[in-house]
């Protein structure tokens, strides 16, 4: 009998870190090395402790990355309080890869590039940013607007000042949302500090946090002049199978874990508010 | 009785004493009533049903009305009553709300029985001089009213209101009835033929939630079955046991609240007996405990929430002989 | 057309039964038909249909997908598929012949579910036209002729005689594993049954109800509609309709913890469920109201905007019938249709 | 009904920590046998067995339950028990209506100074228990050891 992907197959933690006091980014392998399946920018996968649960989490690391799988899990319900609990060596399952996911090869390719991440939301988005960063001679300016809570709560800083920051090719702009001892860079929310920045309405916007962000900032945008379709976000909605079949995921017709994550603003748009 | 329905909830929607009136809507047919709402003269006369195929309990959907701007008209019948009284009892309804019309129960008619003598395509029933006349699309069908009277009418408690702003038609009375009959019957029956009985209808079960979502008395906001950290939460019967499992807890959970109105073993779509486990319960509270009707009163203490120093040990269940 | 004497259809059961698996609906009770594991001796229920659909078959309530063995840190996954045996299903009625067809196109698109295209693969259905269709049916509104039902063998009956059409591979193997069986036989009375159903099937209550209105191009006009809101009002959110559904087919995946492994399993699942689409942060259905629609919405919108205009429904009126507060999906499009 | 003599069954003993537990610990220390194959289960009061736990230890591959609490009267929290013993009845009399067998389940009052009764109650239920055999009408298959 072929493969169904419905059986998953095995992936072994290789490396925990900290992020911020509740988010974690769980490096995994597959059993003999190596990473378990390919994957594009913005796809996600089915993790699941036996016993535990299943769900699905969008794979933040990069296809450019041919070590290894990087998933960054905020806790917040049953499974992610168990992932949490985890050591390195512990064996996972894990099927995929599933959903669409940004078009890097096609319509971003040799595009000014926006990214927009608030909080959690910068998971699936540092995929895209580190593939753009490994192929960098094919898009345009790239520039990285990225808030949190606090200083303590932007995932993946180290690699933020160490590298994005570093690169003389990105500008990145981070925000928290209120004054911090220790913090001198910019204080507010997202939304309003994309508008202060005022970026060129020439660029490509890839936006992701929570609801309430995405939308002041698609608002925010259009202010500036930017239209529906220069916009991508990636939606997550409550998920069993992955394939487009076990109906839950659905906004409208499209089906978040097939026909997305990916969603472009203007394809959203024509779908029912059910999100 | 329809005609006076629509006439008084009309007067008293017309003189501001409710805003809003609880009913049964027309459906295609005969017998496919929904309960409503009613907010105008307009929709009451163009809807309202209530017949002797409207069998829906509408207490349970005045836990939500009650606390909804206004004040809702509720008619009900008398077993209807004993459920708004349980769920009064409960905290569950804000009595101020509901404006109670008691109304005459049944027997109500079961159109599952008048589909179980093979008559199908049914468009009206009418019943004259107890004799249902039934119009199908294959020509007029007759058969007995007393054959079609829904299950939990055949072994009706009581005809009397135990809670109402005003009455329709004559009060009656509690009834002696023989509703323990089958529960006995199953008693004298051996461990292992209650065991086969019971196997045979639980395990008809397609886990629809019916039973527990239109009971009365189940108005938890998360049901146990539903609640991942419960351990025991279930989508479907995977097992036998689950079925036991769930038939059992369903039972249990509502065991001194059960007003015995029959509405779990209506909406089964699979036509099991849910309401024996609830009367076992029942029965067994009775014998055990001194009589007992829930519902009947607001301020009596449960079985299950009270006990005595003398009450029976656990060893009456051995002590009852042979399997 | 070749034929069987009605009272020799036992016979012929006795015969499909020594080969595999054979089921076919019978009585529980008077007019409450259910299909089963056909065992000598069983008479086959006259009912119209089975109070449960027939997708059990292909797509059943519970199934397990796979085993783990959890050690330490340590997980084995078993896959536990094994090759189903040959299965003949007969007596399925037009609507849910149609039913298999809706199916399959959720299961068998790519990535195939190797676990429903095994029974399917296996499967012989083998369909009973109608000749006495009740006031709930409104298949015909759907496309389909219930005196032609699809399937693998159509069985025609004029009261006397069973006439076999074969009409896939599949079904010409069938018949020609039992031709020892059936006889030509004249189909003239054949005609007559069929034609007095058609007339009466064009006289059913429901017979004028129209798909106009409904479509994948209908979208945020029906969603938008003011109506869900009273259409919805008495509904308790249990899952009689998604249960007896024959075109229903979402699912729920869990791990039950056996004490020594770990059962993943599938099971039907109820978009009329609170807790169908509730994650840790929140849930995008928070009333029944948007549950409700949920489910009329896919069948009459979104399951057509997916598959070339196809209904997700076949009017077979189960939940006409089944519904604890008879709303369904006959009265929904009633209410939204477009004059 | 054939005895399978090698038949040992699990039971689960469901003990109130401030009688029964210790009532299992005196049992012990006085050196009294009672068979290995009860799991004692401790918890706060005889009244915190909620039904479903006692069908639960079912369905994990218990053929009889045990629940025991402190004498009618001599509750902890003053009166628990007079709770569990309406409940536990009442439960015991469904399972029966469902035609369980009755002496799978049991409940039974032991005292903390009760050591000897201790013992001795767990031995007459796993020797009542073993003449059932194994638990099979309230038996989750899949929990099932092949």
């Amino acid at each position: 009998m072929n493969n169904d992907t419905l059986i998953p197959l095995i992936g072994v933690v290789t490396d925990i870190r900290q992020d911020t006091p509740d988010v974690k980014t769980f490096r995994v392998n597959a059993l003999e090395g190596g990473k378990v399946f390919e994957h594009m920018p913005g796809q996600c996968a089915m993790l699941s402790i036996p016993g535990v649960g299943e769900g699905m989490f969008s794979i933040t690391s990069s296809p450019t990355n041919k070590e290894f799988m990087e998933f960054s899990i905020k806790k917040c319900g049953c499974l992610t309080s168990w992932l949490h609990a985890m050591d390195v060596g512990q064996q996972i399952t894990i099927r995929g890869p599933y959903g669409n996911y940004f078009p890097v090869e096609t319509e971003l390719k040799g595009k000014d590039l926006l990214f927009v991440a608030g909080g959690i939301g910068l998971a699936p988005l540092r995929s895209v940013i580190n593939y753009v960063r490994d192929n960098r001679a094919n898009y345009g300016d790239v520039q990285i607007v990225y808030g949190s809570r606090s200083k303590d709560d932007l995932v993946d800083y180290k690699e933020i000042i160490d590298e994005w920051s570093a690169d003389p090719n990105i500008q990145v702009n981070l925000t928290i949302d209120n004054p911090q001892e220790g913090w001198d860079g910019h204080v507010g929310f997202v939304p309003n500090y994309v508008k202060e920045l005022n970026p060129s309405t020439n660029k490509t916007v890839l936006v992701c946090g929570p609801p309430i962000m995405i939308k002041f900032t698609l608002a925010g945008l259009k202010e500036l002049g930017f239209t529906e379709t220069q916009v991508y976000t990636t939606m997550e909605l409550r998920m069993k199978c992955g394939v487009g079949k076990c109906g839950r995921c659905n906004i409208g017709h499209k089906y978040v874990c097939k026909d997305g994550p990916v969603f472009r603003f203007d394809q959203l748009d024509e779908l029912p508010d059910e999100y | 009785m329809q005609e006076a329905m629509i006439k008084r909830a009309k007067e008293l929607l017309a003189d501001g004493t409710v805003n809003r009136v609880m009913g049964w809507k027309k459906g295609e047919f005969a017998y496919d009533i929904t309960p409503a709402v009613f907010d105008t003269a307009e929709e009451l006369e163009q809807d309202f049903v209530c017949d002797d195929l409207t069998q829906a309990n509408v207490s349970k959907y005045l836990i939500k009305e009650s606390r909804k701007e206004g004040r809702i008209l509720a008619f009900l019948k008398p077993c209807d009553t004993y459920s708004f009284n349980q769920l009064i009892k409960e905290h569950r309804i804000i009595r101020e709300n509901v404006y109670v019309i008691g109304i005459p129960g049944g027997p109500k008619i079961d159109v599952e029985k008048i589909k179980a003598k093979g008559i199908t395509g049914i468009l009206s029933v009418k019943n004259e001089d107890y004799t249902l006349k039934i119009e199908t699309i294959y020509g007029t069908e007759t058969m007995p009213f007393y054959e079609a009277i829904s299950g939990k009418c055949e072994s009706c408690k009581s005809k009397k209101h135990v809670v109402y702003d005003e009455l329709m038609g004559e009060e009656g009375d509690v009834l002696d009835s023989n509703r323990f009959d089958m529960v006995e019957k199953l008693e004298n029956m051996t461990a292992q033929e209650r065991y086969d009985f019971w196997r045979g209808e639980l395990s008809k079960c397609i886990r629809c939630n019916a039973c527990r979502n239109v009971c009365p008395a189940c108005t938890c906001e998360s049901c146990v079955f539903d609640n991942p950290a419960s351990g025991i939460s279930q989508k479907a019967a995977a097992d036998s046991f689950e079925e036991n499992m769930f038939h059992i807890i369903r039972a249990f959970h509502v065991a001194g609240r059960c007003t015995d109105c029959g509405e779990c073993s209506r909406v089964c779509p699979q036509n099991i007996p849910l309401h024996l486990l609830n009367r076992k319960f029942i029965k067994d509270i009775n014998s055990l405990y001194g009589e007992y009707q829930a519902g009947a009163d607001t301020t009596s203490r449960a079985p299950l929430t009270d006990y005595k120093a003398d009450d029976c040990e656990p060893s009456v269940v051995h002590e009852r002989g042979a399997e | 057309m070749l034929k069987i004497a009605a009272s020799r259809l036992n016979e012929l059961f006795d015969a499909i039964a020594e080969k595999q698996t054979l089921y076919i609906p019978v009585d529980r009770e008077p007019n409450t038909a259910e299909y089963k594991k056909y065992e000598s001796g069983m008479t086959m229920s006259s009912a119209l249909n089975t109070v449960r659909s027939a997708k059990d078959f292909f797509f059943p309530q519970t199934e397990n997908l796979a085993e783990f063995k959890v050690e330490g840190k340590s997980i084995e996954v078993k896959d536990i598929r094994q090759e189903n045996e040959d299965f003949v299903v007969f007596g399925v009625r037009a609507c849910d012949a149609r039913s298999f067809s809706i199916l399959d196109k959720v299961f068998l698109s790519e990535p195939v579910d190797s676990f429903y295209k095994n029974r399917r693969d296996h499967g012989t259905i083998v369909t009973m036209a109608c000749t006495k269709p009740a006031e709930t049916c409104f298949c015909t509104v759907f496309g389909i002729d219930p005196t032609v039902p699809e399937g693998d063998v159509s069985v025609f009956s004029d009261g006397e005689n069973y006439f076999f059409l074969d009409r896939t591979e599949k079904g010409t193997e069938f018949v020609k594993s039992v031709e020892n069986f059936l006889e030509e036989g004249d189909a003239a009375k054949l005609a007559q049954v069929q034609e007095q159903a058609r007339s009466v099937i064009k006289k059913l209550p429901l017979a004028g109800l129209s798909t106009d209105s409904f479509g994948g191009d209908k979208l945020n006009e029906h969603f938008n509609s003011e109506k869900w809101a009273e259409l919805s009002e008495a509904c308790i959110g249990c899952g009689t309709c998604t249960f007896v559904c024959p075109t229903c087919q979402c699912y729920d995946i869990r791990d039950f913890d056996t004490g020594h492994g770990i059962k993943r399993f599938r099971c039907w699942d109820s978009c009329m469920y609170s807790d169908f689409t509730k994650m840790a942060h929140g849930n995008p259905r928070t009333s029944q109201l948007e549950r409700f629609r949920q489910r009329f919405m896919h069948k009459l919108v979104y399951f057509p905007a997916n598959n070339d205009g196809e209904f997700g429904c076949v009017g077979c009126g189960r939940c006409l019938a089944k519904c604890p507060i008879s709303m369904n999906i006959v009265k929904v499009m009633k209410a939204l249709e477009v004059k | 009904m054939q005895v399978n003599n090698d038949f040992q069954p699990v039971i689960v003993a469901f003990c109130c920590n401030w009688c029964s537990y210790a009532g299992a610990d005196l049992s012990g220390t006085n050196r009294l046998n009672y068979p290995a194959n009860v799991k004692i289960i401790r918890v706060p009061c005889s009244c915190r067995v909620n039904p479903m736990f006692i069908l639960r230890a079912f369905q994990k591959g218990a053929d009889g339950v045990i629940i025991c609490g402190c004498h009618p009267g001599d509750c902890h929290y003053t009166s628990g028990n007079y709770y569990t013993r309406r409940r536990i009845t009442l439960l015991y009399s469904m399972l029966d209506f469902l035609g369980i067998e009755r002496n799978r389940t049991r409940l039974e009052w032991v005292s903390a100074a009760e050591g000897a009764k201790f013992a001795a109650v767990m031995n007459s239920f796993v020797d009542e228990v073993k003449k059932l055999g194994p638990n099979r009408r309230l038996e989750d298959l899949r929990c099932r050891k092949q």
